[in-house]
């Protein structure tokens, strides 16, 4: 069972890929959803078995590398985290697979997108199924490798293959830590499975070692090294200018890939790397410190953009930044369980805006909207559900999560925890606002497109409606439905031993003033946002007006873009081109070869114009060798 | 053993070439039956090495199915043999050989009959180079592969052709007769140039360090390594398609055998004593050629410099001395034989339908060539060591392998992984993706059969020994082992001399 | 044995300073002689020292045959007059004091050498040096150059038959529309090849050669 | 001084030499100036191996001087030859003008 | 009378050279049967050079030596006597040297090579020099209408002149200081401390050194190469060699072995520098003959590489450096003959230009040679260098042996050149076709041996194994 789990991806994507055009378009979207679905089945069916029976799996399939005493195995390995990561991965996966079939309806490629997707999932079980750091980074790469397909897969918008390169690229600097991470691991540990790392740490805790001239501890060196890994995966600030830019690709895939799984991946490694973060609280405070950055950072960029896409990828950005912020107050099981209903309402915001730029003929400007809720009810229902449960209204999956998060933050009791806590309210209340602002920018208010006339806005097919429907339920009950299990006061015999918890969360409750402030301030925002946005925008306009230098600042991201672009592409550029023009053509070829042969033509032409033709030369040559050697033969 | 089954593999080449050489005939069919014979030889050669893949035991890491017969008498005997390390290196040679012929057939326009006879020459001299059990023996091939390949990238190559072949020729040619003095400065050390006898025996420390360095300057140009890597973008961007690929395949690797098999072998307290100059250069070649692959142009000299990268790797892994570094250079060589072969038929597949190598002539290939896109896709992610191929396995243990030496030098080499994706993706993306900018690309033909066949070997390949690169392990595991157990002795017990 | 080193003072002082001017001296048939003069002063310190056979053939062979026949070429070629150009361009090789200090260098360093000669114990003087042993020279000489160095002899023969071969080579040319003499065809020739009678027609007269 | 020795005639004979092969090479008039300097240089061999043979008492260097006597003779006749010939050529035989191989 | 059996090949030689001159003399026209008369001469002194015993014979007074090396080197000097004439007959044919002279001259140089060989005494190797030289001197300026043909040939003569010169009075400082004229009793009395005698070795080095054509004494070679008809260049390159280089051994080896270390860095200098010229001057060459003399240098200061150390192995090395060296060369040349059009013989390399379109085959071994001049394995030129490198390292040589093989290297750049010009460039008009059998064997007998040598290169090792001169 839990081989099939993993591989009918794989074969969806094979025959779609491959034979894709034989079967027919349809057929083999079709089949592939189906060979999804059915993984996504056997998900629940194991969820529910680990739920009621603790089961757990560690099944080797066959050997990978093993070189000496580094032994490396294809294995499927389930326990609680692993079941509720598979049951995200796949019922998400499905429910896109079957909303592509309306999305991608008028592209040509379709088979090949759906392979990509039916790729994603498979690369994305294997990495969540992995037992050993090794296969991680397989399906690490392995879904960096299909998000980066997926981005470009618009491969004609030059801006779409910019991103693709761009999400690999900045992934690959994460993968590097994290590579060296598994190095560092295997090198101290002598194995890369999770099992003999985890029991071997405890033993480690006191290692210090130098590295690139600077002493560390082991463990914190370790968990650093593969949080920069989460990082690049997670989007976290410093590694996160892909993800915008990754909404270059088809939506279903941004729903998919850069909101629900892929994304999250980061976070799961750190959870699932909790028995060793757990030895190293430097660690975990740049953990949780990387974490509210972001939440904060992307939150205030996504007040402003105007891409609808973008500010749901900001939002992503945030929400992650929250994830990590849990995992790194000890908060694992809260983590997770953000992550859980996140992949829900976020995949829901994503649909529902696929559904709002293929109603608005593939525009994505909310400068361009406005004013169709009626026109588009359904797909306006499924925005307000997903926005209500990102920002945390109450009784909505959002709502549970991170709250639960601002409170685990407050009851962690120290410097950290309360910073977090109160940058995680005013996180929440930039949430409210910008979407909100999303909400009502583009169902409300005017219509702004003068290109295409109103009435030409209609409603998106029912194979996108329902996939969206169903995570709509996800988004609503979610929450409300997994508290108990996840996040509950038993919580931790469900996770069993997949996360460790060195110092237990207590599970006193926070005072009600506390508990209550973000459901406030998130309700409060909603007419406070409908006033801004719909019906007094001047003070909007005259504010920016006034601080334009802060508005371009969040506009531009920061400058994030255009800082790397300067410290690392170009210099790197034109180091590169050093090199080569004067280093090898310059220095290496004109020195080395061509030097030589040019010094050696002119011993040539000497010689030869000591060849002058004339007999009394000859001569004078010969005995002039002849005095040489007699001289040599008197000193000597 | 009976049959002389290396003699056969090694021979078998040259009987083709003979035959080629004595077609006659109009010229349609004497390139005709050339080419007959020039595939039949190679393939039959190629199944036979994988017989005596069967046939090879591995459980044991001594030299096997050794032939020995008397040469220069009382002095140097033609001796043939194989272990773990080179099998893999005789079967990486004769599946590629097949390979080049049938792209020479379709992209070599003129003197079809004498560019078989080079490649089937070729084939044999580096089948002789992996299989020698001497030293001599070993230099004979190691050089005799020098002259097929300055014709052909002399005769069939490109405008510049000239140049490059005499670049080539001599660059190697002056790295390779130190190596010359060291081999006759052993023979007279040690009264033998038998490989098997050396190993036993133990070369005076004094006279290692100099032997190691004219090994290392033959081995060094061959590889090639910073900062002697120049000839290698020039002949390979002149070469033709077929003549790069036997180029990057296996001559490289013969190099790193060499590094292998002798420098190891014979001198490990040199070797130990210059770990850190291996280290350096290779570093260097990594990052800096790396970034020059970045600027390049030329698709031809992008690949050849991301091989130069990819070569530094397996330097260092060798060098390393861990059982990971090892077994892992030796994986990435086979794979990067796999893999740049590939990558210049890919360029090569382009080069024949547009004759053009600069990337600036090409641009939205996907529309007009599905297929192809496809496979340059999936060899370019294996370039630059994606998981799931065999780029990264090899690529990976070297890390994993220097890492347990060095930690600066595994972090800085691991640099070169990033910039292999960056300059690998950014060419991927300039040559396929896109809009199709160039009006006459349209009529460009997507992948024929032939080329379809060849690739797909090629992409099974790669892709088999990214998820299960077992059987490679279990051929080269005891070799290695004892490969690493005789070094630590033998160090160990120069150590314990230079001590008294 | 004063009389013997005022005669050897001398006749080197003639000698040295004859082969100086047979390379100096403008005039190339002036050279000759002055190698002429070179020869006989040579074949008689030859004579003074003992070796009488070989001073005279010095003169026979070089006097007689080799300085006559570069006189002969001189002569023929008509070369005799020539200006003395010392070669204007500059350069090393060309520096006739880097060719003298050459040629002296190599001078001293052969002094050096055959200053420390020394063969055997003790130095033969010259005085102790009886010129007429049991044998004459020419006796002596006689009595193995057949018997010891036939072979010698005959390779020597082989020389000059080479020589002979070569010389006629190369500038022997037989022209053409020459009429030349044959001893036997004029011998053996006869009336009947001499003679054809011919019938002359009237008023047409003769038509000769054919 | 008076007592005259083999270091005379050696000298006597280097001296000769010398004269000999500079000639050669600082004479820039005509080919058979060289010649004559190359006599010059056999003539001093000859001085050397007579002077030699006397005070050796050994007959070998009276025997070598005359074969040397003979080939020279012979070098002389071929060598003339050569220069005839050449001289028909080029009508020349000017030192200077002797250049047309070279490079 | 036992003596005149010993001598009986010379015996044969010189009775048959008069025989065929009073042939040719008095035979019109006959050029044909002389040169068939010379070649069943050489043909014949062969067989009766391999017939003599190979065990050690001194005669004459002990001036005159037959030994196992002696008749080696006889017979390979006999035997590229007959493949020269063999491949050079057609090109005499067309240039209008083919007097009876031409062939008869040959034989009696070859007589003088062969008396050098086997000299054991002062007066008979100057002799055996003699006949030869002179035999040369003729030959240079054989074609006596050429303006070229006579420069070389009186460049040749005077420089040889100069050369004997030297010799000769290191020959007389020789015999003043050690008494004798013969090998053996100059060998026992010479000694280090005896100046004029070192002095006479080195006079007598630059004698042999002129004849190998080694530097600083191998100016006339260049020129003479040139100027000198290309059948005569042919046998200048290939056969006076083998004799200069046996006596050559023979002296460093037989009398002057006791001084060894008074002439080994004489060796090497001359070597070293031989091969640098060689390598270098080459370059720019574009006539094809001065460029197979400048090869021809570097090639020598190989082979004397060989005698540098005073071995056993050095000799042999440098005996089958030598005979390799010669198959090379005459192949070489072989080439040249070929290289005709319109009857007129092409001496420019770029004439060469794309030959291997017209002509396959003769490009094909023109490759061969021309790597295997290069010393790239598996050709037979490699293990040539490969025996002398052995025999230097041994020696523990090694700047001798870094230098020579560095300048290998630079070598190989003009052989490549050549190839380059025959297989990358484009291709000119043909050359005519209508090849002598003769040179087609020696050709095809050069470049088969040398490519095929490395299956079995012990033959040689086997040939030279028996000759121990020290």
């Amino acid at each position: 069972m839990e081989y099939a789990i993993v591989l009918l991806p794989l074969i969806s994507s094979i025959i779609s890929g491959f034979f894709g055009k034989k079967i027919g378009d349809k057929y083999c979207l079709l089949l592939a959803s189906t060979l999804v679905g059915i993984s996504a089945i056997l998900s629940l069916i194991i969820f529910y078995k680990v739920l009621t029976e603790g089961y757990f799996v560690n099944s080797l399939f066959f050997n990978w590398i093993s070189s000496g005493n580094f032994n490396v195995n294809w294995s499927i390995y389930i326990d609680p985290l692993t079941s509720v990561m598979l049951v995200v991965v796949t019922l998400i996966s499905t429910i896109i697979h079957f909303y592509s079939i309306g999305y991608m309806s008028h592209d040509p490629h379709k088979p090949r997108f759906i392979a990509y997707l039916s790729l994603f999932t498979f690369a994305m079980l294997t990495l969540v199924t992995a037992d050993n750091f090794l296969q991680l980074f397989f399906g690490w790469e392995g879904v960096g490798l299909c998000s980066y397909l997926l981005i470009g897969f618009w491969y004609r918008k030059p801006s779409a293959n910019a991103a693709a390169i761009k999400a690999f690229l900045v992934n690959r600097v994460g993968d590097f830590g994290f590579a060296i991470g598994i190095f560092l691991i295997f090198f101290f540990y002598g194995t890369v499975n999770y099992d003999e790392v985890f029991q071997q740490t405890p033993l480690l805790i006191q290692k210090e070692i130098i590295f690139l001239g600077i002493e560390f501890n082991l463990i914190t060196l370790i968990c650093l090294l593969l949080f920069i890994g989460a990082m690049g995966k997670s989007a976290q600030i410093f590694l996160h200018t892909w993800l915008p830019d990754a909404m270059e690709g088809p939506t279903p895939v941004s729903a998919l890939i850069h909101a629900a799984t892929m994304v999250t991946a980061g976070v799961f490694l750190v959870i699932r790397c909790s028995p060793i973060f757990e030895y190293s609280q430097i660690a975990l405070n740049v953990v949780t410190v990387v974490g509210m950055s972001t939440a904060f950072f992307a939150a205030t960029i996504a007040l402003v953009q105007n891409d609808i896409k973008k500010i749901v990828a900001y939002s992503t950005c945030s929400q992650l930044g929250y994830m990590f912020l849990a995992a790194g107050i000890g908060a694992y099981n809260v983590a997770i369980f953000h992550l859980f209903t996140h992949a829900f309402f976020k995949a829901l915001l994503f649909l529902g805006s696929g559904c709002v730029i293929h109603s608005f003929h593939e525009k994505q400007d909310i400068r361009l909207m406005g004013g169709v809720w009626k026109k588009i009810p359904y797909t306006y229902a499924l925005m307000i559900i997903g926005t209500l449960a990102l920002t945390g209204f109450p009784l909505l999956s959002g709502y549970y999560s991170k709250d639960a998060i601002i409170e685990f933050a407050y009851l962690k009791n120290n410097a950290i925890g309360y910073y977090g806590a109160s940058v995680g309210i005013f996180t929440a209340l930039l949430t409210s606002i910008y979407s909100w602002r999303l909400i009502f920018k583009t169902f409300h208010g005017k219509y702004n497109n003068k290109e295409s006339n109103l009435n030409s806005i209609k409603e998106s097919p029912l194979i996108m409606l329902i996939p969206s429907c169903l995570l709509a339920i996800g988004a609503i009950f979610a929450g409300f439905a997994f508290k108990e299990i996840f996040i509950g006061s038993n919580s931790t015999e469900f996770w069993g031993s997949s996360i460790l918890f060195l110092n237990a969360i207590q599970n006193n409750h926070p005072p009600l003033w506390f508990i209550s402030i973000t459901p406030v301030i998130v309700i409060m925002s909603i007419p406070f946002s409908y006033y801004l946005f719909v019906k007094n925008e001047k003070i909007i306009n005259n504010f920016i007006d006034k601080n334009q230098f802060l508005y371009n600042f969040l506009l531009k991201k920061w400058y994030f873009d255009e800082l790397y672009n300067f410290i690392f592409v170009e210099p790197v550029k034109k180091i590169g081109l050093f090199f080569w023009r004067k280093g090898d053509i310059n220095t290496i070829d004109r020195y080395g070869p061509d030097g030589l042969s040019k010094i050696i033509k002119n011993i040539s032409d000497k010689a030869v114009s000591f060849q002058s033709g004339h007999l009394y030369h000859y001569a004078f040559v010969m005995l002039v060798g002849l005095s040489i050697l007699l001289t040599y033969l008197i000193l000597y | 053993m009976n049959f002389p089954i290396l003699s056969a593999i090694i021979f078998i080449p040259l009987i083709g070439a003979i035959f080629v050489l004595l077609t006659r005939g109009n010229l349609k069919n004497t390139e005709k039956n050339s080419k007959y014979v020039a595939i039949f030889s190679t393939l039959v050669n190629f199944f036979l090495s994988v017989y005596l893949w069967y046939l090879f035991d591995t459980t044991t890491s001594d030299f096997q199915f050794i032939e020995e017969r008397e040469w220069i008498n009382g002095f140097i005997n033609f001796q043939l043999g194989i272990d773990g390390i080179s099998i893999l290196f005789i079967l990486l040679t004769t599946f590629i050989a097949p390979i080049c012929v049938f792209s020479g057939i379709s992209s070599i326009k003129f003197k079809i009959k004498e560019f078989l006879i080079a490649i089937l020459l070729m084939e044999t001299l580096m089948l002789g180079v992996f299989c020698s059990l001497d030293l001599v023996i070993f230099y004979l091939f190691f050089e005799g592969g020098l002259i097929p390949m300055f014709l052909i990238i002399g005769i069939w190559g490109g405008p510049n052709r000239v140049y490059s072949a005499f670049k080539f020729f001599l660059f190697t040619l002056l790295g390779s007769v130190l190596m010359l003095i060291a081999i006759i400065s052993i023979y007279w050390i040690t009264g033998t140039t038998d490989v098997i006898k050396l190993l036993d025996l133990r070369i005076p420390q004094e006279y290692q360090y100099l032997l190691w360095l004219a090994f290392f300057s033959s081995f060094a140009v061959k590889m090639p390594m910073w900062p002697v890597h120049t000839w290698l973008p020039d002949a390979h961007v002149e070469a033709p398609t077929p003549g790069s690929v036997i180029l990057a395949a296996i001559l490289l690797k013969m190099a790193g055998y060499g590094f292998i098999r002798f420098s190891l072998g014979l001198f490990p307290v040199a070797s130990d004593y210059f770990t850190y100059l291996i280290f350096t250069l290779s570093v260097i070649a990594i990052i800096y050629t790396s970034l020059v692959a970045l600027m390049q142009d030329d698709m031809k000299k992008l690949i050849a410099y991301s091989s130069v990268a990819h070569m530094g790797f397996v330097t260092i892994g060798i060098f390393s001395l861990t059982k990971q570094g090892l077994e892992g250079s030796i994986i990435q060589m086979i794979s990067h034989g796999f893999i740049s072969a590939a990558l210049f038929l890919c360029v090569g597949v382009l080069y024949d339908r547009f004759q053009s190598r600069m990337i600036s002539s090409y641009g939205g290939l996907v529309h007009v060539m599905p297929k192809y896109a496809l496979i340059f896709m999936i060899f370019s992610l294996a370039a630059l060591g994606l998981p799931g191929t065999s780029g990264f396995v090899g690529e990976f243990l070297i890390l994993v392998g220097v890492f347990q030496v060095s930690i600066i030098v595994a972090v800085l080499a691991s640099l070169g992984i990033i910039l292999a994706a960056a300059y690998m993706l950014w060419l991927y993306r300039r040559v396929v993706f896109g809009r199709v900018t160039n009006s006459d690309l349209k009529n460009m033909k997507d992948l024929n059969k032939t080329e379809l066949y060849i690739f797909s070997s090629l992409v099974i390949l790669v892709i088999f020994f990214g998820f299960y690169p077992d059987p490679l392990f279990k051929t080269v595991d005891i070799s290695v082992n004892n490969l690493i157990e005789n070094y630590q002795i033998n160090l160990n017990y120069h150590l314990v001399q230079k001590g008294n | 044995m004063m009389a013997h080193s005022l005669f050897f003072y001398l006749f080197s002082t003639i000698t040295v300073f004859s082969a100086i001017m047979v390379t100096i001296s403008r005039n190339t048939v002036y050279s000759v002689f002055f190698l002429i003069l070179v020869f006989i002063s040579i074949s008689i310190l030859f004579i003074m020292i003992g070796a009488e056979f070989l001073g005279m053939i010095m003169l026979i062979v070089y006097v007689g045959a080799v300085a006559v026949l570069f006189l002969f070429v001189v002569m023929m070629l008509n070369v005799t007059q020539q200006p003395i150009k010392f070669s204007k361009k500059k350069g090393i090789i060309n520096n006739i004091s880097v060719g003298l200090i050459v040629g002296i260098i190599i001078f001293l360093e052969i002094i050096i050498a055959v200053g420390g000669w020394k063969y055997r114990d003790g130095f033969i003087p010259l005085s102790s040096i009886d010129p007429y042993l049991n044998v004459s020279n020419t006796h002596a000489l006689g009595n193995v150059l057949y018997t010891d160095y036939i072979h010698l002899f005959q390779i020597s023969g082989m020389i000059l038959l080479v020589a002979m071969i070569g010389a006629i080579t190369l500038t022997f040319s037989r022209r053409e529309n020459i009429k030349r003499q044959s001893y036997f065809r004029q011998i053996q020739r006869q009336r009947e090849s001499s003679i054809s009678l011919v019938e002359v027609e009237s008023e047409k007269g003769v038509k000769i050669d054919d | 001084m008076i007592e005259i020795g083999l270091g005379h005639y050696l000298t006597l004979s280097a001296i000769i030499f010398c004269i000999g092969i500079v000639g050669i090479f600082l004479n820039r008039r005509n080919v058979i100036i060289i010649l004559m300097s190359i006599e010059l240089i056999l003539l001093s061999v000859n001085i050397n191996l007579v002077s030699f043979s006397i005070f050796l008492q050994d007959l070998a260097g009276q025997i070598f001087t005359m074969f040397i006597l003979t080939v020279a003779a012979a070098e002389a006749a071929v060598g003339l030859a050569i220069i005839v010939i050449y001289y028909k050529n080029k009508g020349s035989i000017n030192v200077e003008q002797i250049s047309s191989l070279k490079g | 009378m036992q003596t005149i059996l010993y001598i009986f090949p010379e015996l044969f030689l010189s009775l048959s050279i008069m025989i065929i001159l009073m042939v040719g003399v008095f035979i019109k026209k006959s050029f044909k049967l002389v040169n068939l008369l010379t070649i069943t001469t050489l043909i014949f002194t062969t067989a009766l050079v391999l017939n003599q015993n190979n065990e050690t014979v001194k005669i004459f007074n002990d001036s005159y030596i037959i030994d196992s090396f002696s008749i080696l080197m006889k017979t390979i000097t006999l035997l590229f006597c007959i493949l020269v004439l063999f491949s050079s007959k057609e090109y005499v044919k067309i240039n209008n040297i083919d007097k009876i002279e031409y062939p008869i001259i040959i034989l009696t140089s070859v007589l003088g090579m062969i008396l050098m060989i086997s000299s054991y005494d002062l007066i008979v190797f100057y002799l055996g020099l003699e006949l030869q030289s002179l035999s040369l001197y003729i030959l240079a300026s054989f074609k006596r209408e050429n303006e070229k043909s006579t420069e070389a040939g009186l460049k040749y003569f005077v420089l040889s002149a100069l050369a004997t010169g030297l010799l000769l009075y290191g020959s007389s400082l020789i015999y003043g200081f050690t008494g004798s004229t013969n090998f053996e009793i100059i060998s026992q009395n010479l000694d280090a401390n005896n100046i004029g005698a070192v002095f006479g070795i080195v006079f007598i080095i630059i004698g042999l050194a002129f004849k190998v054509s080694a530097v600083p004494f191998h100016m006339w070679t260049p020129d003479v190469y040139e100027g000198a008809p290309t059948s005569v260049t042919s046998f200048f390159a290939i056969v006076p060699k083998i004799a200069a280089i046996a006596v050559f051994i023979r002296f460093m080896y037989v009398p002057f072995l006791n001084v060894i270390e008074q002439w080994q860095t004489i060796i090497i200098f001359i070597s070293i520098a031989s091969m640098i010229l060689g390598a270098t001057a080459a370059i720019g060459q574009k006539n094809i003959k001065r460029l197979m003399a400048y090869s021809s240098i570097g090639h020598m200061g190989y082979a004397l590489a060989g005698l540098a150390p005073g071995t056993n192995d050095g000799i042999q090395s440098t005996i089958i450096y030598l005979i390799i060296y010669l198959v090379m060369n005459l192949g070489a040349f072989g080439c040249i003959f070929m290289m005709k059009r319109e009857n007129i013989f092409c001496e420019n390399i770029n004439d060469l230009s794309g030959m291997s379109k017209n002509h396959p085959i003769l490009a094909l071994s023109f490759l061969i040679i021309l790597f295997s001049l290069a010393g790239i394995p598996p050709l037979a030129g490699f293990f040539a260098k490969f025996y002398i490198f052995m025999a230097v390292i041994k020696s523990e040589m090694y700047i001798l042996a870094i230098l020579g093989l560095l300048t290998t290297v630079i070598s190989a750049f003009y052989y490549l050149r050549i190839i380059k010009i025959i297989y990358f460039d484009k291709p000119k008009k043909p050359f005519e076709l209508n090849y002598d059998w003769g040179l087609k064997i020696s050709l095809i007998l050069s470049s088969v041996f040398l490519l095929i040598y490395f299956i079995y290169p012990s033959i040689l090792v086997n040939l030279i194994s028996s000759i121990k001169i020290i």
